[in-house]
C-alpha cells in the first residue's frame, strides 16, 4: 500500500518540477528545477528496483547535466525575456 | 547470358521499353547532321575583331556585369505570376525551430487521426 | 571561471579522493553489485568536475591538456574494442566471453543463484568495466572542462 | 494568444489524446505480459556469463555492441565539442 | 576456412567495427602527419567499401546473412543483438559507401587550409559506422542508437565552420529535430517492446497484431524516420543544413537521410509486413500523397532560391518525394497481389533504382556546388557568372548532374523516373502528372543555375579564378561516371541490384524466417 | 491496480517536454524540454520492466526465498536506459556548446531573432 502511494506521489513530484523548470523565467533556477526532476527521477529508479540506473541518474543527470547547464547559462545570459 | 549482351539489353518498364544505346546513336548521328550544316557556314568570322563586338541598336554596351541575367531574376515572369503560392510557401518556412517541431506534431496527430480513427 | 576560496579548495582536495576511491570502486565492482563502467565513470567526473569548480578551469586545463584527454578517451575505446575483436580471435564472434569459463583471470564462473560476490568471475565484463570506466571519465569530464574553458575564454575578450 | 499558438494548441491537444488513451491501453503496472526474453536472460545470465549482475550481464555481454554504440556516442560528443570550440585558425 | 570465407561470415560485424576501430586511432594518427592521416582514412574506408562490395555479391545471389553477436548460434528467444543483411541493406551499405570514399577523397584539398581537421576525420569515420549500423542492423533499439551516432556526428560536422553564424544556428536546428525524432523513435521502440518484449525486426514482425499501440507506434515511427528523411512539410532542417555544411560533409548528410529513408520502408515493409493487411492500404496512400507534397513544394522552392546549395538542397527534397512515390505506390498495392505484380513492383523498382539515382546525382551537385565555392568563395547564384571559361571540367561535371537530375536520358535519372511515371500512371494519372510537372520544373530549375554560374560574359571579378585541385575533380569524376554507367546500362543495373532489393523488401517473410524458421506468413 | 499512473506520469512528462520546445521562445528553455523528454521515455522504459514485489536482478545476496525468473525485475530495461541516459548527456553537451556558439554571433537566445535563415 506505502509502495503504491509512493508510486503515485513520486511520480507527481517529478512532473512538478518539470513544470517548474519549464515555467520559470530565471534560467539557473531552471536548470536547479531539472536537477531536482533528475534526482527524483533516480529515487524513482530505485524503488522501480534499477540501483544500475539509479547511481547513473544521479552522477550523470543530477550532477553532470546541471553543471553544463550552469556553465552554459553563465557564458550566455541568465533571464528569458520575453517579448 | 555474357555481360556483354546483356549491356545492350532494352530496358523494359512494364508497358514500355528504352534502350539508351539506341539513343546514343540517334544523337549522335543528330550531332553529325548539325556539323555538316555548320560546315555550311559562313567562313571568314574571326575572333578578336569588330565582329564579335555585340551591336545595340547604336548604343554603347553596358559593363560585362550588368549585362548578365542574374539567378533571381530569371523566370522572373513565372515567379510574379504564381505570386500567391511563393508568397505562402516563404511564409511557411519560417527559419523558427519551434515552428518545425510543431509541423511534426501536426503530421504525428493528423497520422494518429489517419491510422488511428479510420 | 575563477578559482574559488582556500577553504573550498581545502575542503575539494580532502573530498575528492574519497570520490574517486567510490567510483573506482563502483567501477571494479560491476559485475557483483550495482554500477559499472558507467556509473562509477559518472561519479567520478562528477568528482573531477567538483575539482574543475574549485580551482577554475584555466588551472585544470593548465594540469590536463586538451590533446592528452582526447588520447585517453581514444585509448578506453581502443581497449574497449579490441577486447571486443578479441572474442573474434580466441571465440568464434564478435563480442564473445572468452575468458568465462577458462579459470584463468575472472575466469571461474559462479554457482546459480545466491551467491557471495567473488570478484573473479564474469570474463571479459570486468576488463570492458575498466575500458568504459576510462573512457567515460575522460569523455564526461573533457565535455565539462572544455566546455567551461571555452565559456571562460570569452570573458577576457 | 496569437494565431499560430491557438493553431499549435489544437494539434497539440489532439496527439494529446490519442498518446493518454495509448497509456490506458498498456498493460497494467507491475505485471507485463510477455516475459520470455527477459526470463531468458535472468535464468541464463548467471552460467553464461558469471556476471552476478544481471543488468551487467545484459549491457556487456549480451547486448555489448549497444554498448560499444553508447561508447561512440560519447567519444562523438567530446570530438563534437572539440571541434565546436577550436581555434579557427590554424 | 580460407581468408575469404572467414570475411564473408565476419564482414557484417567488420563492416561497423573498421571504421569505428579507425576513428578511435585517427587521434592517434594524426599526431605523426597530416598526410599519413588523410592516407590512413582513405585506406580505412578503401577496406570498408571492398568489404560491403564482397557482402553484397553473396547477398544478391540470394543468401541473407545473420550475425549474432556474443554467440554462435541463434537461440530462441532472441536475446542478443543480431545484424540480419538482406539485399536491401546491402544496396544502402553500396550508396554509403560510395559517398563516404568520394567525400573523403574530396575533403584531400577542399578542407585542407581549415583546423581540427584530425576531429574532422574522426567524424567522418565515426558517421560511416552509424550510417553503415543503421544499415545493417536487425535490432530496434540497436538502430536508435547507431540513428543517434548519426546524428551527433553529423550535427557537429554541420557545424564545422563555426565563425560562420549561420552554420551554427543550422547545425543547432539539426540537433533538434534529430534528437527529437530519435526519441520518438526510442518511444514507439518501448512501445512494441512493452507489448512483445522483443527488440529484433524479425521477432517483432512474427508477432505484431496492429493493435492500438502498435498503430500508434507505426506512426511515431513513420513520422520520426521521415522527418530525418527530410519529408514535407518536417523538411526545414534539411535546406539549413545542407546548405550550411561544407559541400564535403554535405555528401555524406545525403548517405545519412538516405538511411533514415531506409529506416522508414524497413519498419513499413518488415516491422509491419505482416499486418498490412490489416490496415486498408492507409500507410501506403500516406506516403504516396507525402511523396506527391514533398515533390511539389521541394521544386518550387527550389525555384526561387537564390543561394547555390540551398538550391540544390531544396532539389534534393522533391527527389526524396520521387523515391516515396514509388515505393508508396507499391506499398498501397502489397495486399493486393495481382495488382503488385503488374505495377507494384515495377514502382518499386523505381523507387529502389531512383534512391541510388538521387544520391549520385545530388551528390555531384553538391560537390560542384562546393568546387565553385572553393574557387569563387561565393554562393550565391547573384553574384556569379561566367566561370564556365575558368572551370571547364567542374562545368561538365555540372552538365551531367542537370541532365540526371532532371531526368534527361541518356543519365541515370531517366530510367528510374521512367519506371515511376508508367507504374503511377496505372495506379492514377494524376500522380504521374505531378511527377513528370516536377521533373520539368527540376530541369528549370537548374537551367536556372547553369546559366547563372557558368554562362554569360566573363566577369572582371572572376578573371583569377583557377580550376579546382586534382583530387576534387577525381571525386566529382568518379560520381560522374558511375552516372553514365548507369544510365547507359540501367537493365544491368536494375536486374542485379535494384530487383533483389525489391524482392528483400517485398518478402518479408523470408527476413523473418532467418530468425524464426518456424513463421508462416505472407505470401 | 494503481490505475497505470506511472504510465500517465511518462506521457505527461513527454508533453511537458513538448510544449517547452514548441511554446518556449528561449533556446536554452527548448533544451530542457528535451532533457525532459528524455527523461519521460528513461521512466517508461524502466517502468515496462517493473514486476510487482520483485527485486532487482543481480544475485549477490539475494533475499532467501525469490523465485528465479518471476522475482526479479527485467534487465534488459535497465540496459537500455543506461545507453539512453548517456546518449542524453552527449546530445545536451553538443546543444548547450552550439548555443554559446549562437549566442555569440547573434547576442540572443530568442529562438525568433536568430532565424536568419528563410
Amino acid at each position: 500500500m506505502i509502495l503504491d502511494i509512493i508510486h503515485i506521489l513520486l511520480p507527481l513530484l517529478i512532473i512538478g518540477s518539470s513544470l517548474f523548470a519549464v515555467l520559470l523565467k530565471d534560467l539557473i533556477a531552471a536548470a536547479i528545477a531539472v536537477a531536482a526532476m533528475s534526482l527524483l527521477l533516480s529515487l524513482e529508479f530505485f524503488i522501480l528496483q534499477a540501483p544500475d540506473v539509479a547511481i547513473a541518474e544521479a552522477g550523470i543527470g543530477a550532477c553532470l547535466t546541471t553543471a553544463i547547464l550552469v556553465i552554459a547559462i553563465k557564458s550566455t545570459k541568465r533571464m528569458e525575456d520575453e517579448k | 547470358m555474357s555481360i556483354f549482351e546483356s549491356l545492350l539489353n532494352t530496358f523494359e518498364t512494364g508497358s514500355g521499353f528504352w534502350n539508351p544505346i539506341v539513343w546514343l546513336v540517334v544523337i549522335l548521328i543528330v550531332f553529325l547532321i548539325i556539323h555538316i550544316l555548320r560546315g555550311f557556314g559562313n567562313k571568314n568570322y574571326k575572333v578578336d575583331t569588330e565582329q564579335t563586338k555585340p551591336f545595340l541598336s547604336g548604343n554603347p554596351e553596358y559593363s560585362k556585369e550588368k549585362m548578365h541575367i542574374k539567378g533571381s531574376n530569371l523566370y522572373w515572369g513565372f515567379t510574379e505570376s504564381l505570386k500567391w503560392i511563393f508568397d505562402n510557401l516563404n511564409k511557411m518556412h519560417t527559419g523558427n525551430t519551434s515552428d518545425y517541431v510543431l509541423w511534426f506534431v501536426i503530421i504525428i496527430s493528423v497520422l494518429f487521426l489517419v491510422v488511428g480513427l479510420i | 571561471m575563477n578559482g574559488m576560496s582556500r577553504i573550498v579548495k581545502t575542503i575539494t582536495s580532502i573530498v575528492f579522493p574519497f570520490i574517486m576511491i567510490f567510483g573506482l570502486y563502483i567501477i571494479a565492482h560491476g559485475h557483483l553489485t550495482p554500477g559499472g563502467g558507467f556509473q562509477g565513470g559518472a561519479v567520478v567526473a562528477s568528482g573531477c568536475a567538483m575539482i574543475l569548480v574549485a580551482y577554475g578551469s584555466v588551472w585544470t586545463m593548465g594540469k590536463i591538456k586538451e590533446k592528452n584527454l582526447s588520447i585517453l578517451e581514444s585509448i578506453g575505446a581502443i581497449c574497449f574494442i579490441i577486447l571486443a575483436i578479441l572474442g573474434l580471435g580466441f571465440g568464434t564472434v564478435f563480442f564473445k566471453n572468452f575468458l568465462v569459463g577458462s579459470n584463468i583471470i575472472f575466469g571461474i564462473v559462479p554457482s546459480f543463484g545466491s551467491t557471495i560476490s567473488n570478484i573473479n568471475t564474469a570474463g571479459v565484463i570486468p576488463l570492458m568495466n575498466f575500458a568504459v570506466g576510462l573512457k567515460v571519465i575522460v569523455g564526461l569530464f573533457g565535455i565539462v572542462l572544455i566546455m567551461a574553458y571555452a565559456s571562460r575564454r570569452r570573458d577576457n575578450k | 494568444m496569437s494565431k499560430r499558438n491557438l493553431f499549435a494548441l489544437i494539434f497539440f491537444v489532439i496527439m494529446a489524446v490519442f498518446l493518454f488513451i495509448s497509456s490506458l491501453m498498456m498493460h497494467p503496472f507491475g505485471n507485463p505480459e510477455e516475459t520470455n526474453m527477459d526470463d531468458e536472460i535472468i535464468e541464463n545470465a548467471q552460467i553464461e556469463t558469471g556476471a552476478n549482475n544481471g543488468v551487467t550481464a545484459v549491457v556487456f555481454d549480451y547486448r555489448g555492441f549497444d554498448t560499444l554504440g553508447e561508447a561512440t556516442i560519447l567519444f562523438t560528443a567530446v570530438a563534437g565539442v572539440m571541434i565546436i570550440f577550436r581555434r579557427m585558425n590554424k | 576456412m580460407n581468408f575469404v570465407d572467414f570475411l564473408l561470415q565476419h564482414s557484417p560485424a567488420l563492416i561497423v567495427a573498421i571504421p569505428l576501430l579507425g576513428a578511435f586511432l585517427t587521434p592517434l594518427v594524426s599526431r605523426i602527419n597530416n598526410k599519413v592521416r588523410n592516407i590512413f582514412v582513405i585506406i580505412i574506408l578503401l577496406i570498408t567499401t571492398s568489404i560491403v562490395l564482397l557482402l553484397a555479391l553473396d547477398v544478391f545471389a540470394g543468401n541473407i546473412h545473420t550475425y549474432i553477436f556474443g554467440a554462435k548460434d541463434l537461440t530462441l528467444p532472441v536475446v542478443r543483438i543480431l545484424f540480419e543483411v538482406d539485399a536491401m541493406s546491402a544496396f544502402m551499405a553500396i550508396i554509403g559507401s560510395i559517398l563516404l570514399l568520394v567525400s573523403v577523397i574530396y575533403s584531400w584539398s577542399f578542407i585542407e587550409e581549415n583546423s581540427g581537421l584530425d576531429k574532422y576525420y574522426t567524424l567522418v569515420l565515426l558517421l560511416a559506422a552509424g550510417m553503415f549500423g543503421m544499415m545493417l542492423t536487425g535490432d530496434m533499439f540497436n538502430f536508435f542508437v547507431f540513428l543517434e551516432i548519426t546524428s551527433i556526428a553529423s550535427c557537429a560536422l554541420i557545424a564545422f565552420w563555426t565563425n560562420k553564424g549561420k552554420a551554427v544556428e543550422a547545425a543547432f536546428k539539426y540537433i533538434v529535430i534529430s534528437s527529437l525524432a530519435a526519441l520518438f523513435v526510442l518511444f514507439a521502440i518501448a512501445l512494441l517492446y512493452g507489448q512483445y518484449n522483443a527488440l529484433n525486426i524479425a521477432v517483432l514482425g512474427s508477432v505484431i497484431q496492429f493493435s492500438y499501440l502498435d498503430k500508434i507506434a507505426l506512426v511515431l515511427l513513420v513520422a520520426a524516420l521521415a522527418m530525418k528523411a527530410g519529408i514535407v512539410p518536417m523538411h526545414m532542417w534539411l535546406p539549413d543544413a545542407y546548405g550550411r555544411a561544407p559541400a564535403s560533409v554535405t555528401i555524406i548528410l545525403v548517405g545519412a537521410t538516405q538511411a533514415s529513408l531506409y529506416g522508414v520502408f524497413r519498419v513499413c515493409f518488415t516491422l509491419y509486413g505482416n499486418t498490412i493487411n490489416l490496415s486498408p492500404t492507409s500507410i501506403g496512400w500516406i506516403i504516396v500523397l507525402l511523396g506527391v507534397i514533398t515533390m511539389l513544394i521541394g521544386v518550387s522552392m527550389a525555384l526561387i532560391q537564390s543561394d547555390f546549395k540551398r538550391l540544390i538542397a531544396f532539389s534534393a527534397v522533391a527527389e526524396i518525394g520521387f523515391i516515396f512515390l514509388g515505393i508508396g505506390t507499391g506499398l498501397t498495392l502489397f495486399a493486393n497481389n495481382q495488382m503488385f505484380g503488374l505495377i507494384g513492383s515495377t514502382a518499386m523498382s523505381g523507387g529502389i533504382f531512383h534512391i541510388i539515382n538521387d544520391s549520385l546525382d545530388v551528390g555531384l551537385l553538391f560537390l560542384v556546388a562546393g568546387a565553385v565555392y572553393y574557387a569563387t568563395k561565393e554562393t550565391s547564384l547573384d553574384k556569379m557568372g561566367g566561370l564556365a571559361r575558368n572551370m571547364k571540367y567542374t562545368t561538365i561535371f555540372f552538365i551531367i548532374g542537370l541532365l540526371a537530375i532532371s531526368g534527361i536520358p541518356p543519365m541515370n535519372g531517366f530510367a528510374s523516373k521512367l519506371l515511376i511515371y508508367e507504374s503511377t500512371f496505372q495506379l492514377n494519372p494524376i500522380l504521374a502528372i505531378v511527377a513528370i510537372l516536377s521533373s520539368i520544373m527540376l530541369l528549370a530549375v537548374f537551367v536556372k543555375v547553369f546559366h547563372s554560374v557558368f554562362l554569360g560574359p566573363a566577369q572582371p571579378k572572376f578573371k583569377d579564378v583557377k580550376e579546382v585541385p586534382k583530387t576534387m575533380l577525381f571525386a566529382m569524376g568518379i560520381i560522374a561516371s558511375i552516372i553514365i554507367i548507369f544510365g547507359l546500362f540501367p537493365d544491368l543495373v536494375i536486374n542485379n541490384i535494384v530487383e533483389p532489393a525489391v524482392n528483400a523488401l517485398i518478402n518479408y517473410s523470408e527476413y523473418i524466417r532467418q530468425v524464426i524458421p518456424t513463421f508462416t506468413g505472407g505470401f | 491496480m494503481i490505475f497505470n499512473f506511472p504510465f500517465i506520469a511518462v506521457i505527461a512528462l513527454i508533453l511537458i517536454g513538448l510544449y517547452a520546445i514548441i511554446f518556449r521562445k528561449n533556446l536554452i528553455k527548448m533544451v530542457i524540454g528535451i532533457t525532459i523528454i528524455q527523461s519521460g521515455v528513461n521512466l517508461f522504459l524502466i517502468t515496462l520492466g517493473y514486476r510487482e514485489g520483485a527485486v532487482a536482478p543481480i544475485f549477490t545476496s539475494l533475499p532467501s526465498g525469490t523465485e528465479i525468473p518471476q522475482g526479479m525485475v527485467f534487465p534488459i530495461p535497465q540496459a537500455l536506459t543506461l545507453t539512453s541516459i548517456v546518449i542524453g548527456v552527449a546530445v545536451l553537451a553538443l546543444m548547450l556548446s552550439l548555443i554559446i556558439h549562437i549566442y555569440r554571433h547573434y547576442g540572443t537566445l530568442d529562438v525568433r531573432k536568430i532565424g536568419g535563415e528563410k
